[in-house]
């Protein structure tokens, strides 16, 4: 087929423009109209205006935000049959995913790549208990960047681990009145332990400068921010509690002219070479099935020394969030922020 | 090329205050004519409803036997010489005195020719590409006038042109303005608050005061024979005497003072209770034994040597400062401070005089 | 004692001086040291590769050219609009003078977010109100040269006014008497007059226009302007290439100053030379009298 | 207005006028306006805009009240809501960035007025001028290299050996005075540099002729004199300080939240542009409030500012 | 409180020009002096070395027979009254009276009350509390003269303080600044470039040009007995011939012109080849007979009324305007214009001098 596609994704991936969208035109012939936005909010807010304006067809946001632009009128379904749902790997739309990616059975969500988040430490510096556990975090020992959002869930789940919560952690994804009883007692805890944070980072580039410039020696971040740095002595390690871990997919836009492009899209990242290099350009995991084995040496063994058999069974995906919850999230980051 | 111009009735009204009350003059065409007042007397008022700026509240303008009701600015044929003189400083000098023609489409030889033509009447030849800022004081007061030469207009309008100038400069320029008005023949109608200027230029001088003309003539009637104290005061100085007319005969009139009994001119208008009596310092004298009449005894106060003339203070019994100008050529002998000495003057040079012909 | 507070004075001003082109000179120096993060120290050895990376950056060079149309856009209109408020403004007196002034300058106090966040919400609204879906009406750069125009235009505003308050209306009058039209006046005489200060707005709206963050952030739509683009860099901190950007624009900049700078000699000088003149004529008019 | 059609004639005038209310009423009245109206409606999904629950509502602005902390200001202890607290902070610091500007501004711009000969002035001008043309990015950016921990000034005070460690100078509100500071300092010099200028010097000579020491020319001649610049230059840093979103967001430390930041967060983060409204009105209000009531207490009129 | 100034060779140099070159004067305690000079001659330069705002480059100033030399304005026993006066705007008027005493700590009940004191002394009771901008030129002038008098300070320097205001006011406060001074019989040092108020006010008048002093004399010898030229023209109005000495005895010469010889008294510095000669135009006499001596024929070219006289001018055949002034009290007969008459002046009133000290 032929045409072009209007694809809004993440800003700071070079590679996106430099290989893969040349590759899938010579495979497809569909050229692809790239704008780039710094996160998710940001496209979500752009997704708002192209729902009158146009201009965008497919953009990228992660599996636990599609329950809110699906409710927000801003997407259609994929066509399944348009689709090689068989290239992906196990669990990613399926199993736990399936919630979060399909409403009414259709599927609203095709991945793309997906990740984890866990801690970066300076293996000089950092002074980590054993096994590392996400409290190394808000030791006083170390100084930590991170964002405030996750810090707080990061606390939350320490403090399940080690019994201090009077219910689980995950109830409050659920339910808002357990999650403030539960934010309020981590938010508490998170300030007392505030002294050593010594940069919030909102995306990888700040991650990144939190350790070069600022001098963490701890941080929770995103596994390409373990990436970038490990050969400048960090190590990216799982905490006992299990890494965060991420699914971020490709959502098709209610208004969306070029349909038939977007499927060809998605499909082509769900081969192996496809999933591959996009992977690579986000230094994350690839989704479809033998994808690992496309991917540079040097990405390869760094995953594979991260993802070992009990990392990955460890792995904590992020819960949907709701609106409401999202806006007392905020809430709560803000005054982790101005305590 | 020149028009005579009537005001008739004339008021202007600015909100609820009267600027222009009742003026009513008829300029003949060629002719000099100066407005003189103190600042805020009117003066500017009158020729910018001359000019058309601003429309008088009633009465009529007549210029060259035209009314002028409705007319703009553009349509008179008169040409306004603003006190600062207003060249547009971003024009060079011919491009400046030629701006009337060229709004009038005039081609731009034409222009240069006439420009220059003007530049060499009003003595400034090869100026036509200067700027203005090159100029000294006299010679942009030149190309202004060459500049509202150059649209041809029946009547000139000069506001204070002169005020910037320093003083040698200004008396020089004064000739000047009155031989380029004798060469055109246009009329000349010029505003002064300089007493000097506008006795020594004029053919004729108004005397205004609060929005009132107070007295028309030519200077020498103006300065001699003024109407009433306002104009006696405002052109030049007055040794004054506040009284009463005790009798009044051809003319003449003997007035009570408490300095005593004096004698002098009856003034035409001196009618009613607010007279007093005028003369010039230049008229009084001093002398070592009383006259005839008009004699007061005074002691010598003060003497200020002021080049030309002497200017000398006696004080009289009742505390009032008497001034006597001597001429500094040496005919005269100035007198000691506190020396006595008696201060007279010839009735025929004094002037019983109300006021000021309206109100206050 | 006096002697000592005006060295006092001036080692102050050499200070000051050091600390306003110090960070600039940090941040240029930044450009050329090869290392990741951008800073002098450790100074890891001279390199041109920023300036590189940052010829090779399409997206950095896109961004530009949006930066240069918006700014056009911006100084034409805000000199067009600012000049006819001033003009107003001069002409009225009065609580509608006052009311008026105040309404525009408090335009230059508002906080930028406040103007981008109301110029794109009632530009959408309108959109929306009026059942279209036409370009103006949708955030994007248009926008943000309507939210720049709406406090820019201030700033041209009151250059202007300063100007012509220095602008004797006795020029306009002088020009009607003999016979202009008003349009002829305007062209003649006003305009040329102002036209310095149009200059200067022109060029404030322009450099203004470049350097506008707030207003931009929120009406871009998705469009980049530079110095969106520079601050999405900057808060990493990632390369030097912004360095590079910076020293490129820094050195534009002082060669537009210098430039100025120059002219504005000239002028005083022709300005002096003339000023002279008209004092040698003076001279010898006073002797000749 | 007859004044006007005089000068300049009807046609002309009435294009100025048109000019004119267009900026007025489209760039700036009714966007506020508008955003007013927004600010007063809740967020909603795009398919409830114009449904029942689009009603008018003052929850937005009482959003700021929401989540209280805990605050410890000269040994009281209080609770206030984390936004208020933000909004304070931001008042406050802005503040002592304008106060800190005049201190840094007064005796410059006296030096340029009265000391310096006029010749060299334009030169000066000319210095001053260079970083006040580099984005306002790039000037905080280059405060960022400065101050980063493994920075030129740290890197310089261990090496003349005044500290002995590396200091993150990034705390607290450092960064953002630092930066607000050098970015807006020159919005104070010009304006009391303009008003010291036109100060008649023969004033100054005046009160030293009469025997005053210098400090009392400053206090009772010079300072009263610029009054109206300094206001002037005042309203600009603190306004400008107040709605600055870059300086905060660049040289912000894991402590320091800026009020623009918090509107930032709603109207990109949160996507609630009715919140962000109602919020960036309450930054508004709340600013013009506290600028009027200063200017109100130093007696200068807004006619004095910005010339 | 009052005391003398000694200027001993002072020279004052902007870069490379001299504004004020080899000044040497003595002005005495309680004297009323008065510099004279066209603008930029150097007056101010002067009066700020003295006060101690400039340096001399060169050349000592006493002040009571004490050395100034690094003593700073404040330090100096005198007080400044500015062209433009320089009072504080945002003070009120008691305030700026007392502002000397406030930098000198005195109690608020005390500077008060000598405000008050000095206010009715000017002749301005109650206006303690105005505004500066309350106030009219002629009361500012005197607040500006009160807060100088308010530090006692012995000698006042007066750097053309009536140059604001206009011509009745300045003639007014000419006599009101007279009176002051002999009241407090403070030293005066006065700067004017205005003949009439230096003549009229001062003890002794010191005339600049270009930064040298060129005579210091009374009143009465500078109009009179001019040094040179420069003095002659600045100080009041000439008739003036080109020539050269032919004979000399007794201080009278014979002055070859181009209109005939003449004879005048010869000018002590009237040496060298540079000489004219000069007669003032109220020592200018028509008539209508040739006279014995000093007698050119002209043609009335123009009669010019100027209120006390009246000035005729006439051509000379070689085109020369000589000028005489007729006094306007009748006494003179104005010859119309285009007769014939001879022009002639006593040999006693004019003076043959070189056109000025130095150089230029
Ligand atoms: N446009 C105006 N509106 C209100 N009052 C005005 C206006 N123009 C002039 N006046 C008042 O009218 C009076 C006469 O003004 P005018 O300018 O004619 O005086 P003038 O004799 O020319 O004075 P000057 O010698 O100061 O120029 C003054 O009191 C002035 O204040
Ligand atoms: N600070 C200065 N730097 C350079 N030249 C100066 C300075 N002050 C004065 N001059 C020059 O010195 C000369 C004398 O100046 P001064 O002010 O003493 O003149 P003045 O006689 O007071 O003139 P005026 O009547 O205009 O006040 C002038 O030519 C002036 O330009
Ligand atoms: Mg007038
Ligand atoms: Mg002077």
């Amino acid at each position: 087929s032929s045409g072009e596609l209007n694809f809004t994704g993440w800003a700071g991936y070079d590679k996106l423009a430099a290989e893969v969208f040349p590759a899938f035109t010579a495979a497809t012939g569909i050229k692809v109209n790239f704008k780039e936005l710094p996160d998710q909010d940001t496209m979500f807010g752009e997704a708002k205006v192209a729902l009158e304006a146009g201009g965008m067809d497919v953009t990228e946001p992660t599996i636990d935000r599609v329950a809110a632009w699906n409710s927000n009128g801003l997407i259609q379904p994929w066509d399944d049959s348009k689709l090689a749902v068989d290239n992906y790997l196990p669990g990613l739309i399926d199993g736990n995913a399936a919630g979060m990616a399909r409403a009414d059975g259709k599927l609203l969500f095709a991945p793309s790549n997906w990740g984890t988040e866990s801690m970066v430490v300076n293996t000089a510096d950092a002074k980590l208990s054993s096994p590392p556990s996400l409290g190394d975090l808000f030791s006083a020992d170390n100084q930590a960047t991170l964002r405030p959002h996750s810090a707080l869930a990061a606390m939350g789940r320490y403090l399940d681990g080690a019994g201090k919560l009077p219910r689980p952690w995950m109830d409050g994804y659920s339910d808002m009145a357990a999650m403030t009883e539960l934010w309020d007692i981590a938010l508490a805890e998170a300030i007392k332990a505030k002294g050593n944070v010594v940069q919030w980072w909102s995306g990888e580039n700040e991650a990144n400068a939190g350790f070069t410039a600022n001098g963490a020696t701890v941080g929770l971040c995103w596994d390409s921010t373990g990436y970038n740095l490990r050969n400048d002595g960090y190590a990216y390690v799982a905490p006992v509690e299990g890494a965060f871990a991420w699914n971020q997919g490709f959502v098709l836009m209610k208004n969306a002219v070029n349909v038939e492009q977007a499927h060809e899209f998605a499909k082509f990242v769900s081969t192996p070479d496809g999933a591959a290099m996009w992977a690579t350009a986000f230094s994350a995991n690839p989704v479809g099935k033998g994808g690992y084995d496309k991917m540079g040496p040097d990405v390869a063994k760094y995953y594979g020394d991260f993802l070992t058999a009990e990392t990955s069974a460890k792995l904590w995906w992020w819960p949907a969030q709701s609106a409401e919850f999202l806006t007392k999230r905020a809430e709560y980051a803000d005054k982790y922020k101005a305590a | 090329m020149s028009a005579g111009i009537d005001l008739k009735n004339v008021c202007c009204d600015f909100g609820n205050f009267r600027a222009v009350d009742n003026a009513n003059i008829s300029i003949k065409p060629g002719e000099f004519f100066s407005f003189l007042g103190p600042s805020g007397c009117g003066k500017t008022t009158i020729l910018r409803m001359i000019s058309g700026f601003i429309e008088p509240t009633s009465g009529s303008i007549q210029i060259g036997g035209k009314d002028m009701k409705g007319q703009r600015p553009n349509q008179r044929p008169t040409a306004l010489i603003f006190q600062n003189l207003a060249l547009f400083p971003l024009m060079s000098i011919w491009e400046n005195i030629s701006f009337g023609l060229e709004v009038r489409g005039v081609d731009k030889a034409t222009r240069r020719a006439k420009a220059e033509a003007l530049l060499e009447m009003v003595d400034l030849p090869g100026a036509a590409d200067k700027m203005v800022s090159q100029l000294s004081g006299g010679q942009k007061q030149r190309v202004a006038i060459a500049r509202a030469l150059a649209v041809e207009p029946a009547v000139m309008l000069l506001d204070e042109p002169l005020s910037a100038l320093d003083l040698k400069l200004r008396q020089h320029m004064r000739a000047e303005l009155r031989a380029i008005q004798k060469r055109t023949g246009v009329t000349f109608i010029y505003i002064t608050h300089d007493q000097g200027e506008a006795l020594a230029m004029s053919d004729r001088v108004g005397v205004m005061s609060q929005g009132r003309i107070q007295q028309v003539a030519n200077p020498r009637d103006i300065y001699n024979n003024p109407v009433n104290g306002f104009v006696a005061s405002f052109v030049g100085e007055n040794n004054i005497f506040a009284g009463s007319v005790s009798t009044a005969a051809d003319g003449m009139a003997g007035f009570d003072t408490a300095l005593g009994p004096f004698r002098a001119r009856l003034g035409e208008q001196a009618k009613g209770s607010n007279l007093k009596l005028y003369v010039r310092p230049e008229h009084t004298i001093l002398s070592e034994t009383a006259a005839a009449e008009n004699s007061v005894p005074v002691t010598v106060s003060e003497v200020s040597f002021e080049g030309a003339f002497i200017a000398v203070h006696g004080k009289t019994t009742s505390g009032q400062t008497i001034v006597a100008e001597l001429r500094n050529d040496g005919s005269a002998t100035v007198p000691e401070i506190g020396t006595a000495r008696f201060a007279h003057f010839n009735a025929a040079h004094a002037a019983i005089l109300p006021d000021s012909t309206v109100g206050a | 004692m006096h002697k000592l507070r005006q060295t006092l004075a001036r080692v102050y001003a050499g200070a000051f001086i050091f600390y306003m082109l110090l960070p600039l000179v940090i941040m240029a120096a930044a450009a050329f040291n090869d290392n990741k993060t951008p800073s002098i120290v450790p100074w890891k050895g001279f390199t041109w590769r920023w300036f590189e990376a940052l010829w090779a950056d399409a997206r950095m060079w896109h961004a530009f050219q949006n930066t240069i149309f918006v700014a056009i856009a911006v100084s034409v209109l805000a000199v067009i609009v600012g000049t006819a408020a001033a003009i107003l403004i001069n002409s009225v007196s009065g609580n509608l003078r006052a009311a008026l002034y105040g309404t525009m300058i408090s335009t230059i106090l508002i906080p930028g977010a406040v103007i981008g966040i109301s110029t794109m919400i009632m530009w959408t609204k309108m959109g929306n109100g009026l059942g279209t879906d036409f370009i103006l009406f949708k955030p994007g750069l248009h926008l943000s040269v309507l939210g720049q125009v709406s406090y820019i235009a201030a700033i041209v505003m009151l250059l202007v006014l300063a100007r012509l308050q220095s602008f004797d209306q006795g020029l306009e009058e002088a020009a009607l008497d003999l016979g202009a039209t008003h349009a002829q006046v305007m062209r003649r005489i006003l305009l040329p007059h102002l036209y310095p200060a149009i200059g200067a707005g022109a060029a404030v709206a322009f450099f203004q226009s470049i350097e506008n963050f707030n207003v931009t952030q929120f009406t871009r739509g998705g469009a980049d302007t530079l110095t969106v683009y520079v601050f999405s860099k900057v808060r990493s901190g990632i390369t030097p290439t912004i360095n590079a950007l910076a020293l490129l624009l820094i050195g534009v900049t002082l060669a537009l100053a210098v430039v100025y700078e120059l002219k504005r000699r000239r002028n005083a000088s022709l300005e002096a030379a003339r000023d002279a003149e008209a004092r040698r004529a003076a001279a010898l008019e006073e002797a000749v009298i | 207005m007859s004044n006007m059609i005089r000068r300049y004639g009807a046609p002309l005038t009435l294009l100025i006028c048109l000019l004119t209310a267009f900026w007025l009423l489209m760039l700036v009245i009714v966007p506020n306006i508008t955003l007013l109206e927004s600010s007063f409606r809740p967020y909603l999904p795009v398919a409830d805009i114009g449904g029942p629950k689009d009603v008018y509502t003052a929850a937005n602005y009482l959003k700021v009240f929401n989540g209280a902390v805990d605050v410890s200001f000269l040994g009281i202890d209080f609770q206030l809501p984390v936004h208020v607290l933000t909004f304070t902070l931001t008042l406050f610091y802005s503040v002592v960035v304008t106060l800190i500007c005049f201190m840094l501004a007064y005796p410059l711009a006296y030096f340029m007025a009265k000391i310096l000969s006029p010749r060299s002035l334009p030169t000066m001008f000319l210095l001053l001028f260079v970083p006040l043309w580099v984005s306002e990015v790039l000037r905080a950016f280059a405060w960022w290299i400065i101050l980063a921990l493994k920075g030129p000034l740290s890197w310089a005070l261990v090496n003349l050996h005044i500290i002995d460690k590396e200091v993150r100078w990034i705390t607290g509100y450092n960064g953002v005075m630092i930066g607000l500071v050098y970015t807006y300092v020159l919005f104070m010099i010009f304006p009391v540099y303009n008003a010291i200028s036109s100060l008649d010097s023969n004033q100054i000579e005046a009160a030293e002729d009469l025997g005053a020491p210098w400090w009392r020319i400053h206090w009772r001649i010079v300072l009263p004199h610029a009054k109206p610049g300094i206001a002037s230059g005042a309203v600009m840093v603190f306004m400008l300080s107040a709605g600055s979103l870059l300086v905060p967001s660049i040289l912000g430390s894991t402590t320091s939240q800026w009020f623009t930041q918090t509107v930032q967060q709603w109207m990109l983060d949160a996507l609630d542009w009715n919140t962000a409204a109602a919020y960036a009105f309450l930054l508004l209000l709340m600013c013009t409030l506290f600028v009027s009531l200063v200017m109100k207490i130093f007696r200068v009129k807004l006619s004095d500012i910005a010339n």
